[in-house]
């Protein structure tokens, strides 16, 4: 089993034997269900990387269309190494912590303005982040005595959003977007970062948080973001971060690094 | 519909469940008590999409350039010149005799600001308004037409048998959903719905044409409607059952949106009371005067609606707010009679969402089904698949939509819409919906019977929970009673969702009625009379 | 165990059934009928395994150069010297008290064809038979000492709450079985079952040492049994909860592999009296007397032991065919009781198998569970998940499998054999086995508590159906008795297999005894003495 | 749709749109559960050529494994032309028509021998299509008058097999096999082919054919074997193609053009 300790840099997939690459995939071929189709799947798989592959379940879909179930074994090699991660580097404060920092690096309550923006009205994940309630276990930011907390809710439109933060002179805007059909959360945190840069001096824009069940948190840059969140997330990860970012506090730069 | 036709004497939930009919009884005269003052508020006010689905039945069509349509070009100079407060009707009809142009040019010219209206008093106005009813009525008795067209068509092939299947088709493109619609159809879908793109519930006006760019969804438009009507009519043909079809009436656009559905025959409608207000924080005035009216019109299209309890249990905890969910259906049922609707009307919601790994979860999920049933014995009930406790983990979810299928069965549930193994990831592929079904129909041909060695005792864990949920519905809407429903739903008390009765989009499109208001479409559905 | 820990009087399956007591009584004469000349057979003969597995217990273990077992190597000297109608203990015996070696010695100077054998009488006889007696003794209280260990750790961890879960591994590599058993140990096994490598049921001997070769399974050795125990012991100490082991004894070493799983306290075998017959062609005769002597050993160990009805199921249709799993399931109970073994050691198997596409199939296998509940309310009972109907479509065999579990809860069973969704593709992955327990663990805290609602009525489906195949299995019965069992099976009862009495592989290794036979070790399991 | 249209030699996996590309993946790595195994997942996702993809779901299975469902879009194409399958390449007869075809054809009855060689003992498969009662409706070959079977069920040694057809005067020998873990199907075919060649001369020798559910039903060459079919074969199909192939029969020779 020695693949499966964690100083092997090369791994591949484990069904039942270390090393032996088998996956499972299902899929559709827009093709009438016949010996032609399976091999069609069987090519698919093949250029996948998947060899020896098996089509162990085919299923006619109307005329049109076939359902295929496959396994087989992948031969490519997963480095480990050369896997990037956006690790935590920042440190995990507890919401005492939290406060005392603000009180003492900001001098002044924090402003926080969160919205799902678009068409977008999935707002429990950001209630879920901002509202007392909180998550896993965790209160949300309205929870932290020095943060206030304006949450503007489901669907709020960007020129909306940006207004907003000018008035609550935001120091952060949180933005969550859950629909990703048509990548409808990239164009739309694409178009709400360069509505901040747009509306604001380089160093009077808040700082621009956003999250979501499908975001790829190495997209910061691309999205035009300070720092973005993904499935999972909890209040106090949030409230850490954003101590860290815009609180001067050298005690805490330090336990950063 | 027969009668009762969901239970048997054998299975009668009331007596298994042990339900004291008293408290039946006063859970809905409170229901009414909480209810009738927001009917009177909904009779004194008219909205822009009320006077606009007006014009829609008097056969306004279409749009100008920038796609803005005509009713809603025409209900707006109207309202600028003259208010809204005596209806749209008299003035445009009485600006249509003086100037002789027909509605669609009144419209235009109007847009051009060609026109100028009047509120005609004595014979003139009596003129205008009999003209706006001859014209109106033609356009209910279109939608009188299509409930017989449907009447036929179910004559013929007859109607499936409970409870009917319901898929949802969510390409964003109506070229794409035809196709995906009719296979889901043949596999064995009752009911298609038809998910709206996010955000049009919150256009103050419907889209025009066919549409192929919807965001997880397909915009709702007439020529939408008519594609897909006319694609599963031939597929209805081909199977010799037949496929209804179904799309959402709550948002801004409820009135017009519920007259385009009588118009094209559609079967069922997403239509609760309180959605919009709630999940689309829609001003709560508004939504009650378009609901009112757009239930009149469901009502008499013969379309069965479908309300939004089970999205509470997205937002709130299933088990705490189970009680809610009562509360809610009770309120729906009220308002949904009131507006004329019957029992076979009415698809209240429900939803399998409690936690599954809690103690006893499916359980649970039983003694509120059965509690719903026992409730309204007559009224098919939807039945929602499990959605927030969907993960990534597909095997899982197939599982648990299995375990839903079967309370279903269990419970006797009128209509199942099909839980897709993806719902935590994608809006259903083709292979989603196959697999779903294939879960359905095992679960319903090997296990569906399993109905009658199901037989909770009284006094056992089931009744007991049932019960206490009754129990806790009574007391909420004791309070919502001293309270008014307005403030109760100010006060967060559906979905977490705080609502004040003077906040919400659409709130501006909001006019109460003059003395001299009149609205030929609204007295036409009153006196269900078809001239 | 307690008594009746399956069943409450409130769910008693006798009673929702509506059983005679009067056929259950009749059913069990008849087996007892049909099974009491086969007992009488296996009285009079001894085989090669049996003689081996005396050695066995006697300490003779290792293996020649080309890894024939001494055991083998000795019985078959004996043999062709002096015959085995005697036993193979005195003649050995006899010859170490000659030589004064020991008997490893004497086996392999036997082997080297450097031992004269004899069979002697009188005091030598005697002698030879109280030397023989004594070291065959010692291991017997090995086996002993093994059970009280046992015993000592459930006393310690208690057991788990029934149903017991049951998983499997088979990669071929003890070394990758160990970690995998642990995994799914930790994952909530209590039971795990090492598969063994196809064709080893055909060999006439039990391969020696660590194996890392097998074909969808591990060779079942000895030094495999000792690795995987500890393996256990470490989890179940790490998780303060005893983890059973299984493995399989039907095949041509049944008495063998019995010994050794009880000298390395296996907790639980497959031992099935008729499988080695039907489902790998091995003589009936030699089955018969390997299988008693495997199971007095199993008794003597506190070994249970799970038979193979399911199987069945696999060539025959299991609604046609279910009548047959009951009748082999009361012939299971009489060839166990007879051999010592008590009602909470009996895991008789049954399964789920039915074709899932047809209508009822769920209630049907209920009434096949509740019907084997009913018969042997004591017995822990071994419930099998589909195979058969199994295909690639691994989420319809997910949503099966849940089925199965709910079906398993619903009826009480004692020991549940987890189903993998990729039953139809490979051997089950570190993955599957994962998704399995979590099908497992949701089904049974979800749902488990259902039986309490179910209550299938006396004259309903349910109970019609168990109560047509107690009378179907009655009437086979009754032909099996006039007919003999021995042609019943030659006419393919069971599994639709024919195995004709003077047929089949190892009837060579079956031997009649002599007046003079001697066994230590049957007489110290007969007697239940310790030396 | 039109990609759905079989005139189209290029297709691609279809999950809800045309040519979208999506594909389900599972599979497990050696590796304990953390933000780096999801990473790794991803990897492994985009070598397979799934870009975008999304790591849906990931369950640590102990310390050492993580389990993980993956979403995402392939971009490999499909040529359907490319796809070479065995096609039915004689034609599919009743039993009648067999009967007839061997009595006018060879003039005696044609000899079959069946057996699960190695350790498999999965008989279920042969017996479908060598048992009167048959398989999917069709009755079994023993149900053709013309057809002589000698059925030696599980675990036959190839010795045994070899010595038994030639005391058969074996036409045709059919051979199972099921279980296919560490490619025991391939090395027991292997095996087997190689000692009829062996045993018989080039043109006394029976014709070799093997089925069972993991077969690649193009390995004939590889496998030196003269058919191999697959899951879900019917008796008919078998005694069809032994007709065609073994019967002397212009008439229907035609036929199979
Ligand atoms: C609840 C729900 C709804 C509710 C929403 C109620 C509400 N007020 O939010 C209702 C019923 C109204 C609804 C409606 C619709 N929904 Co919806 N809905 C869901 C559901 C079931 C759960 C979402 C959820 O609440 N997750 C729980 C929260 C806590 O998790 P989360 O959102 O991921 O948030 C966490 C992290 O992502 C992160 N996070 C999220 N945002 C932010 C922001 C910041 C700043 C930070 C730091 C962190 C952060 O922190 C949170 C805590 O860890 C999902 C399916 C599913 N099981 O995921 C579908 C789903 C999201 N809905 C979907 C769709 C398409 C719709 C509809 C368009 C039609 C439909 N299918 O119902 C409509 C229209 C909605 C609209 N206009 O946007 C799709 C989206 C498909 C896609 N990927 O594009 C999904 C995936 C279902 C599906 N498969 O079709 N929905
Ligand atoms: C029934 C069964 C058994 C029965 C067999 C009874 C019997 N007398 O055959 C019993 C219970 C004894 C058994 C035992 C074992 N089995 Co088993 N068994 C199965 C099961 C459930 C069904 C197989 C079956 O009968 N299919 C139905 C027949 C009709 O289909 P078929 O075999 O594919 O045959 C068709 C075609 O392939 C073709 N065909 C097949 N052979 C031939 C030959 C010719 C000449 C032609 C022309 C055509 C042809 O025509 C047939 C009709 O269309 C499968 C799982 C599954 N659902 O597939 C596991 C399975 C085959 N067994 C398996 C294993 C590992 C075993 C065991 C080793 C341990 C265990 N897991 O139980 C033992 C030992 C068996 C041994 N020594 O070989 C594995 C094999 C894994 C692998 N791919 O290597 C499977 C896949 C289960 C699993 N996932 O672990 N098994
Ligand atoms: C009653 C009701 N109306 C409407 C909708 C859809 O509304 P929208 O289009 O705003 O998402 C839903 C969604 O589930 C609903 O339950
Ligand atoms: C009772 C019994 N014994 C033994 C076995 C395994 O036998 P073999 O190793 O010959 O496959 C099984 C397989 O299911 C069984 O049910």
């Amino acid at each position: 089993m020695s693949g499966s300790k964690t100083d092997k840099h090369i791994v591949r997939p484990y069904g039942d034997t270390t090393g032996d690459g088998m996956v499972q995939m299902s899929f559709t071929l827009p093709l009438p269900h016949d010996k032609r189709a399976e091999g069609a799947a069987l090519q698919l798989a093949k250029k996948m990387g998947m060899d020896p592959a098996m089509v162990v379940h085919a299923k006619a879909m109307g005329t049109d269309f076939t359902f295929f179930v496959v396994y087989g074994a992948v031969q490519h090699l997963v480095d480990v190494r050369e896997v990037q991660v956006v690790e935590r580097d920042y440190p995990l404060l507890s919401p005492k912590e939290v406060n005392t920092a603000i009180k003492k690096g900001l001098r002044r309550p924090m402003v926080v303005v969160g919205a799902c923006i678009g068409t977008d009205a999935h707002t429990v994940g950001i209630d879920a982040i901002l509202n007392i309630k909180g998550f896993a276990g965790e209160k949300g930011l309205e929870y932290y005595s020095e943060v206030t907390v304006v949450n503007l809710g489901a669907q709020v439109s960007v020129p909306d959003l940006v207004e907003a933060s000018r008035v609550a002179k935001a120091d952060a805007v949180l933005v969550s977007q859950v629909v990703t059909q048509r990548d409808a959360h990239l164009h739309n945190t694409r178009e709400m970062s360069a509505a901040f840069r747009e509306a604001f001096p380089r160093d009077r824009r808040p700082l621009l948080v956003v999250g979501g069940p499908r975001f790829d948190e190495a997209m910061t840059a691309e999205l035009g973001v300070d720092r973005i969140f993904g499935k999972g997330t909890t209040p106090g990860e949030v409230a850490s971060y954003l101590v860290s970012s815009l609180v001067p506090t050298p005690s805490i730069r330090k336990k950063a690094v | 519909m027969s009668r009762s036709p969901y239970t048997t004497a054998a299975n009668d939930p009331r007596r298994m469940l042990d339900l004291d009919p008293v408290t039946i009884r006063k859970a809905r005269s409170l229901a009414r008590r909480a209810g009738a003052p927001v009917v009177k508020l909904a009779k004194q006010h008219t909205t822009v999409s009320v006077e606009r689905a007006t014009l829609r039945l008097a056969g306004l069509e279409g749009a100008d350039v920038e796609g803005i349509p005509w009713v809603n070009r025409l209900v707006d100079v109207v309202r600028e010149q003259v208010g809204l407060e005596h209806g749209v009707s008299v003035p445009v009809w009485d600006a249509m005799i003086r100037t002789g142009d027909d509605l669609t040019t009144v419209a235009q010219k109007a847009a051009a600001g060609s026109v100028q209206f009047r509120v005609p008093e004595g014979k003139a106005a009596s003129a205008a308004a009999k003209r706006a009813r001859v014209q109106i009525s033609a356009g209910i008795r279109r939608v009188d037409a299509q409930r017989a067209a449907r009447d036929k068509l179910i004559g013929k092939y007859g109607n499936p048998p409970s409870p009917w299947i319901y898929l949802i088709v969510a390409t964003g493109d109506i070229y794409e959903d035809m196709p995906q619609a009719q296979a889901a159809a043949r596999e064995g879908a009752d009911v298609i719905a038809v998910i709206r793109s996010t955000g049009q519930s919150l256009l103050d006006y419907v889209p025009e044409g066919p549409t192929r760019e919807g965001y997880a969804g397909t915009y709702a438009t007439q020529a939408n409607f008519r594609l897909m009507r006319a694609a599963l009519d031939e597929t209805s043909k081909e199977l010799g059952r037949y496929v209804r079809l179904t799309n959402y009436a709550s948002g801004l656009c409820m009135p017009e949106i519920a007259a385009l559905a009588g118009l094209e025959r559609l079967d069922m409608m997403l239509n609760d009371s309180m959605y919009g207000i709630l999940f689309r924080d829609i001003n709560p005035v508004r939504t009650f005067v378009d609901q009112r009216f757009s239930r009149q019109v469901h009502a008499r299209a013969g379309i069965i609606i479908n309300t939004g309890e089970d999205n509470y249990l997205t937002t709130a905890d299933a088990v705490d707010a189970a009680h809610t969910v009562t509360v809610s259906q009770l309120l729906n049922e009220f308002f949904a009679k009131e507006a004329g609707l019957q029992d076979w009307q009415l698809g209240l919601g429900h939803a399998f969402e409690i936690v599954p790994e809690i103690p006893d979860s499916f359980r649970l999920e039983l003694a509120h089904a059965m509690l719903a049933r026992a409730l309204f014995p007559d009224a098919p009930l939807k039945w929602m698949p499990p959605t927030k406790h969907m993960t990534g983990d597909v095997f899982r979810g197939y599982l648990l939509d299995g375990f839903f299928n079967l309370a279903g069965a269990l419970t006797g549930q009128g209509i199942l819409l099909v839980g897709m193994m993806t719902e935590a990831v994608v809006t259903p592929w083709l292979s989603d919906r196959d697999l779903a079904l294939q879960n359905v129909r095992y679960v319903f041909n090997a296990a569906g019977n399993l109905r009658e060695d199901f037989r909770p005792a009284p006094d056992g864990f089931i009744a007991q929970r049932a019960r206490q949920v009754l129990g806790e519905a009574v007391d909420l809407l004791d309070d919502i009673v001293d309270d008014t429903l307005l403030n109760a739903i100010a006060d967060g008390t559906f979905g977490l969702m705080t609502r004040p009765a003077d906040a919400g989009r659409g709130l501006e499109g909001v006019v109460r009625k003059s003395s001299a208001y009149v609205n030929p479409a609204s007295d036409l559905l009153e006196e269900g009379a078809t001239r």
